[in-house]
């Protein structure tokens, strides 16, 4: 009996055992296939799932066949490797490795959520490949590339970091929300998220000197579903312009502030406003709302800008987001930094791309250096590097900041109140 | 001094008073029985005991230390250990395993056992009759080992006081002699039993003593002998007297003036079974139209999984006839429908329903103008489901749901009435009041009854015809009027 | 017999499976080391909560609460008070331990799905807490952990499995010993098990505090293997969903059945990877799939059929 | 303080009023079926957004769109009863006592399957639906768009017919007793297996209802589900499982303590005392707020 029941017991974990051998050996000979020749592998992850994720795909793919039909880099074409990160940092880690020990990819671009560049960053150092973030905005990434020069210098940011949003910000409120409007006084809507705490701060400090008086300071959670209640102290200081820093939160936040009559216009960066999917997303509830981002309906930040957006509006058959600007551009400036360096090693990489200049649609590119707060971080050049600021307007974005990319003037929703 | 003596123990749950200043004692080497029908106290008291629910007030003193309200593994420490009627043996270790379960000692630093504790666990399973199936696993095993391994993990604890709650239900004849001597091999080995059973007979002979239970107080208490003969026992089991009970056939005089032999329910069930074990075999039962039948046994002889397989809740081997037509494997709603109402012992009413509704739905299928007429009849059959017609159904005292499930089942307007256990824990009044409801609705419309109970005098009063289950199995069957004669205090 | 079971166990399944993945790292990338490393810290939970699900009955909806202990407890040890690698991994693991019995404190009162609820409440509440105190834990986007067990993709991959091998011979040696035996008693009756002369909370504590142990100190380990910890990675619902699924696809009630489980999971995600965010819906259609089929997991489709009702 | 008064008043019956649609078709799945669906806030999310998509792309309109929501919500339902839930409680391999947890597993992975595939299918930011009608009501200082007051009307009626469907009509009342005992119903002559096709049925229906008042009322997308599950889940465990009139107080206590938290408090913490209270109730009665015995 006791001998019947052994065997039983060793057959069954034999076969366990087996079926652990069979399935790791199978999947490491066919992770082991696969080795890039004439090709440049480059990598492009985000979550596909989001609005901006996708425009961060879909930028890729048009920098890459657009490089490709001009006779790729060097005669070498880029073949791109998309990664859906699926807002999880494991995920995108395991991704990243993935896409630097199994695909070979030279370097890898996207990357939305700040919470997955961060989790990246450490991995950049180890896998030695070049990070580029383009879509994520957290001022946390260029410090830690800062502190930790030595470990972290494989990545860099071509989107222009919170500080620096916040700085647009209010060159824009100073020209436009009291310039132009004559407002006084604003209040803080901002995301409790790591990417605004920067944005906060210097709102704090900047929104002031522009001539906006800080009257209130809104936080809430990333997922808040009901801002009834927020909107309802609002009402309390009674700001004339809500300054936002908004990425996460998307429709709600709007469509309640379009359906409870805010009387109260909202300004500032917002992630998601700069695609007409949002639009959608809103049912138009986004009408008469200004929106901070890196280019928008053909403005021409740079003379690239407006054939970008044509291009890619055409093609996808949507506006671009905020970082299908800066995700084509950070192609690019990997091609420059390939040509360059006439290598695809990620040292050498890291050393062309410290040293590249060159004008993209959402501005000229060229990185701060190891010594600057910012390491890594796209050069900021008041007046020059400020994106645009636009409005939307009967489905339209209607440019409205700086001067020269204007396409037109604020108008006020109905139940926002002009200033006395 | 006795080894377990309990003084004034009382337990109140809400609005019951399921144990009211109870006292006993127990001698080593003694066996007390613990006797009185359902929902008497008597399962109450053994869960006091052994710390399972927490005593309001009495003493249980065991070797004069008072264990009352200390926490159920220190009682077991201190040497009391008890066979639960239903407990749950592991079902992934082996019968070995089980048994070795309860011959660990309580600790975490003894991560494997000693392998003494394999020979004592082999040892044990011998001595209760395990030894053949040490190696299986218990969903393999018959009913009746299952409780042999309940009781060698009793046993195993090596207990100075023994509590076996209800050891014999559901065992054939053969098997309860078996059980009674492992009993009698506990009281040699000096250990002290006590054992709650439901009647008198079937322990007489194994006890010495008996404490008898009804609704929470002890009524009796003395030598087997002395407690069949007391008087207020034999009013609790069989209100005033068995002679008197079957001596009532104002039944017979019914069926004559109905005057009808038309078979309404034929039943041939051959088998029925819950996984492997068999609940009930070759049980054939008849009941002609406004006739009324019942089914008489103990609890667990199978009698609510007879009206569950009639009403096609569970599936059978055989076949089941409605006036004729087979409708094995029409469902419950079908078989219900075809005018078969079953009042089942769990009741099943709409707990959060009012009476009101319960009842309406109970008369889905009449017209407006039939159901308000029918609840008419059933508000006047039962006065106090007037009263309480707005009142949610789980607010209702016991004897009132009981009442409204008899009620929901008769706005049915059935023409066969299946009343399982309709007395099972009521007071004698609310009895009453059934019992002249059912008188009425016979007297007055001839529908059909069958009645399962173990209530012998509410069985007998009411039934012209009697079937007697015992584990599964058809006993005797006849007349009413003959059935003290034939089986008599046999069955009690 | 029991000690048998256990050498005969360690001669089989350790001596060959470990053998063949002691030698992975020669024939595999970095990348499937990476993902096995993963994969063998999920296993680790697994195991743990098996323990807790499979053996006690405790119905745990949250065993990221104590992942996430652990994880935090070492990250904000190291990130924020700079104390080096291990002494945070022992500082995390104590957390998860205090809260492995904090959670036990309900588990002895309430049951099935009402415990399972208090468990999913701890869960979003530590959650709440990381987002409360953003200044000291990043809040959503969790911390950076500057210091690393080690970076080399080997040394990582044997610092995960030897782990892995530890946690599973220890949770195993438990569960088929006496103690597992007991608690798997008192998760089937905890009535019947006290009167066999068992207390029961002092098993329901001990399996509480052996979970949080392992998943806790899985958590820290894990921060330090990937440079940061963030709700995303070992709070949220998402990574308890993982868990489970790895328990029930593996097999529950065998230890070894979790980390096939596991194995599973990762894997296929990373085989399924190229269909993008519908590879997440495809494991777990597989998973259900596995469930209707083969309700004992991939353990029991290799055990023989019968021995069980 | 009057006109936050008025807006918790108004917020908390909308909110409660949404919450307690989604509830009670929870509850009653609860009590007939035994199961405590995992996927139900998904259900209510397929609704939402199929019913944006169907206003937003197709020449549906609001009303269309919202109806073909509905219907996708109640196919959903049935889809998880006839392929999942029967099998799985029909299944001889697996053990009476271990069912509720393969059940509740399988309910998780299907909630996984459908996030997965709504991401797929509508990606992942949220939508709100279109609002019924524009403009506001001002009163008390106060102002509450009429689209707020219309959702809410809208919940009240649907509350006020299902209401009156399972009080006074016959499949109505058969359903509600069918949440309480199945046994029972059949015993008085129902086909239980239809009695519980129509539940599923009646819960489509009414998560399908709740899910697109929810996309209308604060916006939708798939990674939510997880919560409006939880929300459920707390709020029948409250309700006393298989409660339908309790699930109703539950969703009101639930929605007001999270909004006068979120009004008096912070937004950031609106669920955290409600979750507490959970837990304090469940350590003084552990049978739920209403649950009884």
């Amino acid at each position: 009996m006791f001998q019947q029941q052994q065997d039983r017991h060793f057959r069954r974990t034999l076969s366990i055992t087996a079926l652990a051998l069979t399935g790791s050996l199978a999947f490491a000979t066919t992770s082991q296939s696969a080795q890039a020749a004439e090709p440049i592998p480059v990598g492009v992850i985000g979550p596909s799932a989001h609005i901006d994720g996708r425009a961060i795909f879909q930028a890729a793919e048009m920098a890459v066949d657009e490089i490709n039909a001009a006779g790729g880099i060097d005669g070498r074409k880029i073949e791109l490797h998309k990664y859906d990160d699926q807002f999880q940092a494991t995920n995108a880690v395991r991704a990243y490795q993935r896409a630097v020990q199994q695909d070979h990819v030279v370097a890898m671009t996207g990357v939305f959520l700040s919470e997955v560049g961060l989790a990246m960053q450490p991995w950049s150092g180890r896998l030695k490949t070049p990070l580029i973030i383009s879509g994520a905005a957290s001022t946390k990434i260029d410090q830690n590339t800062h502190a930790h020069y030595d470990r972290f210098k494989y990545t860099f940011h071509t989107f222009t970091n919170s500080t620096f949003i916040a700085k647009v910000a209010c060159d824009f409120a100073h020209d436009v929300l009291v310039g132009q409007l004559g407002y006084k006084t604003a209040a803080i809507f901002s995301e409790n998220a790591a990417w605004t705490k920067p944005v906060d701060a210097e709102y704090e400090k900047c929104l002031p000197k522009a001539g906006l008086k800080v009257v209130d300071k809104i936080g809430f959670e990333p997922n808040t579903t009901d801002f009834r209640p927020i909107f309802n102290k609002v009402q309390d200081t009674k700001p004339q312009v809500l300054m936002t820093a908004i990425a996460h939160v998307g429709a709600k936040a709007i469509v309640q502030w379009h359906q409870q009559q805010v009387p109260a216009l909202m300004a500032g960066a917002n992630g998601q406003g700069g695609s007409s999917a949002f639009w959608k997303a809103t049912n138009g509830a986004t009408d008469g709302v200004i929106v901070g981002t890196t280019g928008a309906a053909g403005a021409p930040v740079t003379d690239k800008t407006p054939k970008f957006y044509e291009d890619y509006k055409k093609r996808f058959g949507e506006e671009p987001a905020y970082d299908a600007y800066t995700e084509y551009d950070t192609i690019y400036t990997l091609k420059a930094a390939i040509e360059k360096a006439h290598s695809t090693d990620g040292a050498k990489l890291v050393e062309a791309l410290e040293k590249v200049k060159l004008t993209g649609v959402s501005g000229p590119i060229s990185f701060y250096g190891p010594k600057d707060a910012f390491t890594h971080d796209v050069v900021y050049t008041p007046g020059v590097t400020t994106g645009v600021y636009f409005q939307w307007q009967d489905g339209k974005q209607v440019a409205i900041w700086p001067p020269k990319l204007a396409q037109g003037k604020v108008k006020l929703p109905s139940f926002v109140k002009a200033a006395q | 001094m006795s080894i377990l003596e309990v003084s004034g123990l009382s337990k109140r749950f809400g609005g019951l008073q399921a144990v009211n200043d109870v006292s006993f004692s127990v001698d080593r080497g003694q066996v007390l029985g613990l006797i009185g029908p359902n929902g008497s106290g008597k399962s109450t008291t053994l869960s006091l005991l052994m710390g399972v629910v927490r005593p309001d007030r009495g003493k249980i003193q065991m070797e004069g230390v008072d264990i009352a309200g200390w926490r159920t593994h220190r009682i077991a420490k201190q040497g009391m250990a008890m066979v639960f009627q239903h407990s749950r043996p592991l079902a992934r270790q082996t019968v070995l395993e089980n048994i070795k379960l309860a011959l660990l000692p309580d600790t975490l630093f003894q991560l494997f056992p000693p392998h003494t504790l394999d020979r004592r666990a082999h040892e044990i399973a011998e001595r209760v009759g395990l030894a053949k199936v040490v190696n299986e696993h218990p969903g393999e095993l018959p009913f009746a080992d299952l409780r042999r391994l309940e009781i060698a993990k009793a046993l195993a604890q090596d207990p100075a006081v023994l509590l076996l709650d209800e050891p014999f239900a559901g065992l054939a004849p053969s098997e309860t002699r078996e059980f009674a001597e492992l009993v009698r091999l506990f009281r040699e080995e000096d250990r002290a039993v006590i054992l709650v059973d439901h009647n008198v007979k079937e322990v007489a002979g194994l006890v010495d003593n008996i404490v008898a239970m009804h609704a929470g107080k002890r009524i009796a208490m003395g030598s087997p002998e002395e407690v069949t003969r007391d008087p207020h026992v034999r009013e609790v089991y069989f209100g005033s007297s068995l002679e008197s009970a079957s001596g009532v056939h104002a039944a017979g005089d019914r069926r004559a003036q109905s005057g009808s032999d038309r078979p309404l329910l034929e039943v041939e069930l051959r088998s029925v079974r819950y996984g492997l074990a068999e609940a009930l075999r070759n049980v054939r039962l008849q009941v002609n139209d406004g006739e009324c039948v019942s089914v008489v046994g103990i609890n667990g002889a199978g009698k609510s999984t007879l009206f569950k397989s009639i009403l096609d809740f569970l599936p059978y081997e055989g076949v089941v006839r409605w006036q004729g037509q087979a409708v094995t494997g029409n469902g419950p709603g079908a078989v219900a429908s075809s005018g078969i109402a079953l009042c089942p012992e769990t009741r099943e009413l709409f707990r959060y329903m009012s009476v009101r509704e319960n009842l309406e739905l109970g008369g889905h299928r009449l017209d407006n103008q039939e159901r308000e007429a029918q609840l008419e009849r059933v508000f006047d059959l039962f006065p106090v489901l007037r009263q309480r017609q707005a009142q949610a159904a789980d607010t209702l005292s016991g004897g009132e749901q009981q009442q409204l499930t008899i009620g929901r089942a008769l706005m049915q307007k059935p023409r066969l009435l299946i009343l399982d256990e309709p007395t099972l824990g009521l007071a004698p009044l609310i009895i009453e009041n059934i019992s002249e409801a059912l008188e009425r609705l016979q007297r007055e419309t001839g529908l059909a009854i069958l009645l399962g109970e173990q209530n012998l005098t509410f069985a007998l009063r009411h039934s012209e015809r009697v079937y007697l289950l015992e584990t599964g199995n058809l006993r005797w069957q006849g007349k009413a009027e003959n059935f003290v004669a034939e089986v008599g205090e046999d069955v009690l | 017999m029991q000690l048998k079971h256990l050498i005969h166990w360690r001669s089989t399944l350790v001596l060959l499976a470990l053998i063949v993945l002691i030698l992975m790292p020669l024939g595999a990338s970095g990348y499937v080391l990476g993902v096995l490393t993963v994969a063998f810290y999920l296993a680790v939970y697994a195991m743990s909560w098996d323990l807790l699900f499979g053996y006690a009955g405790e119905v745990n909806f949250g065993p990221t609460f104590l992942v996430g202990l652990g994880a935090y407890g070492a990250g904000l040890s190291n990130s924020v008070f700079s104390i080096p690698v291990w002494p945070s991994v022992a500082i995390g693991t104590f957390l998860a331990l205090v809260g492995g019995l904090v959670l036990a404190g309900p588990a002895l009162r309430l049951r099935g799905p009402y415990f399972g609820l208090v468990t999913l409440v701890a869960v979003i509440l530590l959650e709440k807490m990381i987002g409360l105190f953003s200044s000291y834990t990043g809040g959503e986007i969790g911390l950076t952990i500057m210091d690393v067990l080690t970076i080399s993709n080997v040394g990582n991959f044997y610092y995960a499995l030897g782990f892995m091998v530890i946690a599973a011979i220890a949770l195993r040696t438990v569960a088929r010993s006496s103690i597992g035996l007991i608690l798997e008693a008192s998760g089937q009756d905890p009535v019947a098990t006290e009167a066999l002369g068992f207390n029961v909370t002092k098993y329901k504590l001990f399996a509480f505090a052996l979970s949080a142990l392992f998943s806790g100190m899985a958590g820290a380990l894990m921060v330090f293997y990937l440079g940061s910890a963030s709700p995303g990675t070992v709070v949220t619902v998402f990574v308890t969903i993982q868990i489970i699924i790895a328990t029930i696809v593996g097999g529950r009630r065998t230890i070894l059945g979790p980390i096939l489980g596991a194995i599973f999971l990762i894997v296929a995600g990373e085989v399924l990877r190229p269909l993008g965010q519908l590879s997440n819906a495809v494991v777990a259609l597989i998973a259900l799939l596995l469930l209707l089929f083969a309700p004992n997991g991939f353990a029991g489709l290799f055990a023989r059929s019968g021995g069980r009702a | 303080m009057l006109h936050q008064l008025v807006e918790i008043l108004a917020d908390g019956f909308v909110i409660g009023a949404i919450f307690a649609l989604g509830a009670a078709g929870f509850t009653m799945i609860f009590g007939v079926s035994g199961v405590l669906n995992l996927a139900h806030g998904s259900i209510m999310v397929i609704a939402a957004l199929v019913a944006w998509f169907c206003a937003e792309h197709t020449p549906l309109g609001i009303y269309g769109g919202a109806l073909v929501g509905i219907a996708a919500s109640v196919a959903s339902t049935y889809l998880l009863y006839g392929l999942v839930i029967r099998p799985l409680n029909h299944s001889k391999r697996i053990a009476d006592n271990e069912r509720p947890v393969f059940v509740l597993t399988a309910t998780l992975l299907v909630a996984i399957i459908l996030q997965g595939v709504l991401d797929y299918a509508f990606g992942s930011s949220p939508i709100t639906t279109p609002t019924l009608i524009d403009g506001v009501w001002r009163v008390a200082g106060v102002t509450i768009p009429y689209s707020q007051i219309l959702i809410g009307v809208i919940a009240w009626l649907v509350l006020g017919a299902l209401w009156y469907f399972v009080t006074r009509t016959r499949p109505g009342k058969a359903m509600l007793a069918a949440s309480m005992s199945t046994t029972g119903l059949a015993l008085v002559g129902y086909d239980i297996r239809k009695v519980q096709r129509q539940v599923w049925g009646l819960y489509g229906l009414l998560a399908g209802i709740a899910g697109v008042l929810l996309a209308s009322f604060t916006g939708a997308s798939s990674d939510i589900a997880i919560s409006l599950t939880v929300n459920a889940f707390i709020i029948v465990v409250l309700g006393g499982l298989g409660n339908v009139a309790g699930s109703l107080g539950a969703a009101y206590i639930i929605g007001f303590l999270g909004t006068l938290t979120a009004y008096l408090i912070s937004p950031a913490i609106r669920e955290v005392p409600g979750l507490l209270a959970l837990v304090l109730i469940l350590y003084i009665r552990p049978q739920g707020l209403f649950g009884r015995h």
